[in-house]
């Protein structure tokens, strides 16, 4: 069966559009409808894996018109996008129920996946640009839901920083069109090609960089994270954490870098060091923390880090000794993070989320004892903390064990130390969590408190099993093949990128 | 020539006074003319499209900021200027500025455009293809309409989810009182 | 908030139509001349706001409810997006075909009726944005006033 | 050289939205960068003696070919449409983020971004 591309962000539009009509009577509609948007995103994304297609919007031949490209990457992003989504929903049916005007929170979060998604399959620049503008406006209003003193203060913060981040970008877009003469990622990576980087293109790309960075929270820019994802309704922190980073900041940045301007050994350097500067701090600074969520928010920085120091080491070796195969692994073991961070992170902030709802506190000092209360959120939690420990038989464990083997290969034996390092503190991190919420004394005020079930309690199962589970996407070849592997080879090829999508 | 530059002199006197007087109000008139002069620069840069639009927006634009700043109390900030930060982020500023300008070198000279050098430049196709290809006499509105019509589509979602989302911010109650979970 | 004078609220619910007429003009003209949606539609919403300064808040609530103001803005947005999904389903699967021009209304060029979807585009365009904006700046004035009160 | 004062014009509004304490005036800043960054766009497209983008009726000649006066002095029309979602986005991010500033200060009762500040770290 073949989806047309542009329904991946056609109907999530089409129902953001039609949902604000929806009153306080029809909620549970509208809360039905909006579920049956993201289940059908994540079919369309599951029958859309290991295709590689082009399609050309109203037609017009590029450069004329804009053009959709499904490649690997895209595929492995849209597919960690939907799984998110659909659970981040089903999380919110019970959850929003707390706040008001849940029609127009169901309408803000499908604007956020249409945008993420616009940004995913994008083959212009300015077209990704446009969507990235979408997928944060939506974030931004999102953060700022509850409309109280901190949220409101958080969502400031946060707007502020990406709006100039997206100014940046705009601006990187017009340097380059003044450069190239066209949009299409294609030809200006061909155009590239033929003339060079010159001074102008140079700084553009150092603006993409910074503007793309301070979307992903990259560490010399990742002031507006630990406050914006704290504040936001826990279904959205897990969005925001799990996935919107990914797609604005990551999935962008490393489309313009490999694919666009090509790989050289600087930008593989400052891509791993911008790595290892967000594993090192993220991991300190959580330790510190005494917010759940803030801990979480963190984490994320840290997270993060693995991710792209594992592309840029991965960019690094292309560019230094050409020598495919380490390359691969490392990249292969930067992606995988990216879609096992994407699970546990948002299973995390999830079950944050639960604790919170049940508790009315995101103090891990006023917690303790949650454990016989909480039987399910504990589970879950449990198994997203080994996840991301990476304790062996779940998804955290194989990531990093292929960073460390990547990175020991290509010789670099420090990062590998600091691989395993920040892994330590990352332990560390998730004992406190677990100590101090779920184990010891529980406080007089929590006695009677009950545990959330129905909608939550699904959507938290579903991801814990995707945890346990998603070893499996490298251990079953078949499974590896069509996934992951595409989307490395897509990086691997670099600037081939044009020549694949003007053949098409 | 000469008229970009008064032009663009008068807009960046405007941004300094905008930015740097103490009175709110006063600083949000600054923008609205320094819109303004964005607008006639766009006009005599032969875009009627954009100077049109600029204008309208502009008039919305200062109404909304206006809106947030009038009636309220007016303090303005007196605490201790940190005197030393300012010093560096000029500094910095001032250097990325000297950085940036060697860039627009590599740009083809003003008044030359892009298009007319690279030779499969879609703009070309645009203006020579456009009327026959969508039948629109306005090749800007064949271009933002039809060409590139997804972008719109996107633009429109824009403003959708900044709409929703300034509803969002401005209801008046955000949370209510739960009812006893199951 | 009851309004000015005698003499502005006059002159205004003439200029009012006079401003809805040219918003239309801008509107309907855009794939002819400089315009389009967008312009036409922020001139629509300031018509609308000139009402507002000049009769006071309630005034234009019985003239154009919230509630129907931001129904319209959702129906402009959704019928831009039609247009483009009736792309797919008329014109080979084919998103955002402008498949009036192509198929069924070639029209003449510099005629009212040409270009297709391009004027009906517009038209949803100038729908969406002249209702969104009017609803964010009638929000943003009564914002204070009811929490205050 | 006109990009030159341009892009001046960008960095005065960096300088003001990283500098200043005042939440509108952040504010301000983003919208001068916005500003800068538009007019960046539409003289990209410029050409010396241009006329705009719209074709006139008696330039389309009785082949059906667009005459060479217009093709050869056409400004860029791509930019344009660029700069034309450009302005839209810019409003909409604007009115979003007066909101927020609104809604704060009924909270805070300040727009001074050093009194807001519950959250640490």
């Amino acid at each position: 069966m073949s989806i047309p591309l542009p329904l991946f962000i056609a109907v999530p539009l089409v129902m953001a559009f039609f949902l604000p009509m929806f009153g306080r009577k029809g909620k549970t509609a509208a809360t039905v409808l909006a579920n049956l948007v993201t289940v059908s995103l994540l079919v369309f994304a599951v029958a859309s894996i290991g295709k590689t297609e082009v399609y050309e919007v109203g037609k017009w031949s590029i450069p004329l018109g804009i053009n959709l490209v499904l490649d690997g990457l895209s595929s492995l992003l849209l597919l960690a996008i939907s799984v998110v989504a659909s659970a981040a929903m089903l999380f919110s049916a019970r959850y929003m129920e707390q706040y008001t005007a849940k029609a127009k929170y169901l309408s803000l979060f499908l604007l956020m996946v249409a945008g993420m998604n616009g940004v995913v399959l994008s083959g212009d620049i300015f077209n990704l640009f446009v969507f990235l503008e979408i997928a944060s406006l939506a974030s931004y209003a999102l953060v700022g839901f509850g409309c109280e003193h901190e949220e409101l203060e958080a969502s400031f913060k946060y707007m502020v920083l990406g709006t100039i981040a997206s100014i940046f970008i705009l601006f990187a877009v017009a340097l380059v069109y003044g450069n190239t003469g066209t949009l299409n990622m294609a030809y200006i990576s061909q155009a590239i090609q033929n003339s060079g980087l010159n001074a102008g293109l140079k700084f553009a790309l150092a603006l993409f960089i910074a503007g793309f960075g301070l979307k992903a929270a990259l560490v010399p820019f990742h002031a507006w994270l630990p406050d914006a994802h704290p504040s936001a309704p826990a279904p959205i922190s897990a969005m925001l954490s799990g996935i919107l980073i990914k797609t604005l900041g990551i999935y962008a940045l490393v489309r313009v870098v490999f694919n666009v301007f090509g790989i050289s050994v600087s930008i593989g350097w400052l891509l791993v060091v911008l790595g290892l500067l967000s594993m090192v701090a993220g991991a300190f600074l959580a330790i510190g923390q005494w917010d759940f969520k803030r801990l979480l928010a963190y984490s994320s920085i840290s997270q993060i880090g693995y991710v792209i120091l594992g592309i840029g080491l991965g960019g690094l070796i292309i560019a230094k000794d050409n020598n495919l195969p380490w390359a691969s692994l490392a990249i292969l073991g930067g992606l995988f993070h990216l879609v096992n961070h994407a699970v546990y992170k948002s299973l995390l902030f999830l079950t944050s989320g639960s604790v919170q709802m049940s508790t009315g506190t995101r103090q891990l000092k006023q917690m303790g004892g949650l454990a016989e209360k909480l039987p399910f959120t504990r589970a879950t939690c449990t198994i997203a903390s080994a996840s991301i420990v990476g304790i062996p038989p779940f998804s955290g464990f194989w990531s990093k064990l292929i960073l460390v083997v990547a990175a020991v290969q290509a010789g670099f034996y420090w990062i590998a130390a600091i691989i395993v390092f920040v892994s330590l503190c990352t332990l560390i991190m998730y004992l406190k969590v677990q100590r101090y919420v779920f184990l010891g004394e529980l406080p007089e005020n929590l006695q009677q408190i009950k545990e959330n079930r129905g909608s939550m309690l699904v959507a938290m199962v579903f991801l814990a099993c995707l945890c346990a589970l998603m070893g499996l996407l490298v251990l079953v070849p078949c499974l590896k093949q069509s996934i992951l592997e595409p989307a490395v080879k897509v990086l691997t090829d670099g600037l081939e990128y044009s020549a694949i999508v003007m053949k098409m | 020539m000469a008229i970009f530059y008064i032009l663009l002199l008068f807009m960046i006197i405007a941004a300094i006074i905008a930015i740097e007087t103490k009175n709110l109000l006063s600083s949000v008139i600054c923008i609205g003319a320094l819109g303004f002069g964005a607008s006639l620069m766009f006009l005599f840069l032969r875009a009627p499209d954009i100077a049109i639009t600029q204008i309208v927006v502009e008039v919305l634009g200062l109404i909304i900021l206006i809106r947030a700043t009038i009636s309220r109390d007016l303090t303005f900030i007196t605490g201790d200027k940190e005197f030393f930060g300012t010093v560096i982020s000029v500094v910095i500023i001032f250097v990325i500025f000297l950085a940036g300008v060697k860039v627009f070198e590599t740009l083809p000279d003003f008044g030359t455009a892009i298009f007319t050098e690279a030779p499969d430049a879609a703009s070309q196709t645009y203006i020579s293809k456009g009327l026959h290809d969508t039948g629109a006499a306005n090749i800007v509105a064949s271009v933002i309409l039809d060409y590139r019509a997804y972008d719109t589509l996107g633009e429109a979602t824009v403003l959708f989810t900044s709409i929703i989302g300034a509803t969002v911010i401005l209801r008046k109650k955000a949370k209510k009182l739960l009812e006893d979970p199951e | 908030m009851k309004g000015m004078t005698i003499i502005v609220k006059t002159v205004s619910s003439w200029i009012k139509v006079l401003i809805v007429l040219f918003g239309i003009y801008i509107i309907l003209f855009g794939h002819l001349t400089p315009g389009g949606g967008f312009a036409g539609g922020v001139i629509l919403a300031s018509s609308y706001l000139l009402l507002m300064l000049a009769f006071g808040r309630e005034f234009v609530q019985k003239d154009l409810p919230l509630a129907l103001d931001s129904k319209l803005d959702c129906l402009g947005a959704l019928l831009f997006a039609m247009i483009a999904v009736l792309g797919l389903v008329l014109c080979d699967k084919i998103f955002f075909a402008n498949f009036l021009y192509q198929k069924y209304l070639p029209g003449q060029p510099f005629n009212l009726i040409s270009a297709g979807t391009i004027p009906f585009s517009n038209i949803a365009i100038g729908l969406k944005v002249g209702a969104s904006l009017f609803l964010v700046i009638f929000l943003l004035s009564t914002f204070r006033r009811d929490t205050s009160a | 050289m006109p990009y030159a004062l341009c892009f001046l014009l960008f960095m005065l509004g960096l300088y003001c939205a990283v500098v200043k304490k005042n939440m509108v005036k952040i504010v301000i800043g983003i919208l001068v960068m916005e500003y800068a960054v538009n007019l960046f766009l539409i003289m990209l497209g410029y050409r010396f003696g241009g006329t705009a983008p719209i074709i006139e009726r008696g330039q389309l000649l009785e082949s059906g070919q667009i005459a060479n006066t217009f093709l050869n002095s056409s400004v860029d029309p791509l930019p344009q449409a660029l700069v034309l979602t450009a302005i839209v986005i810019s409003l909409g991010s604007l009115a979003l983020m007066i909101s927020i500033c609104i809604r704060t200060y009924e909270k805070y009762g300040t727009f001074d971004i050093t009194q807001i500040r519950r959250l640490k770290g």
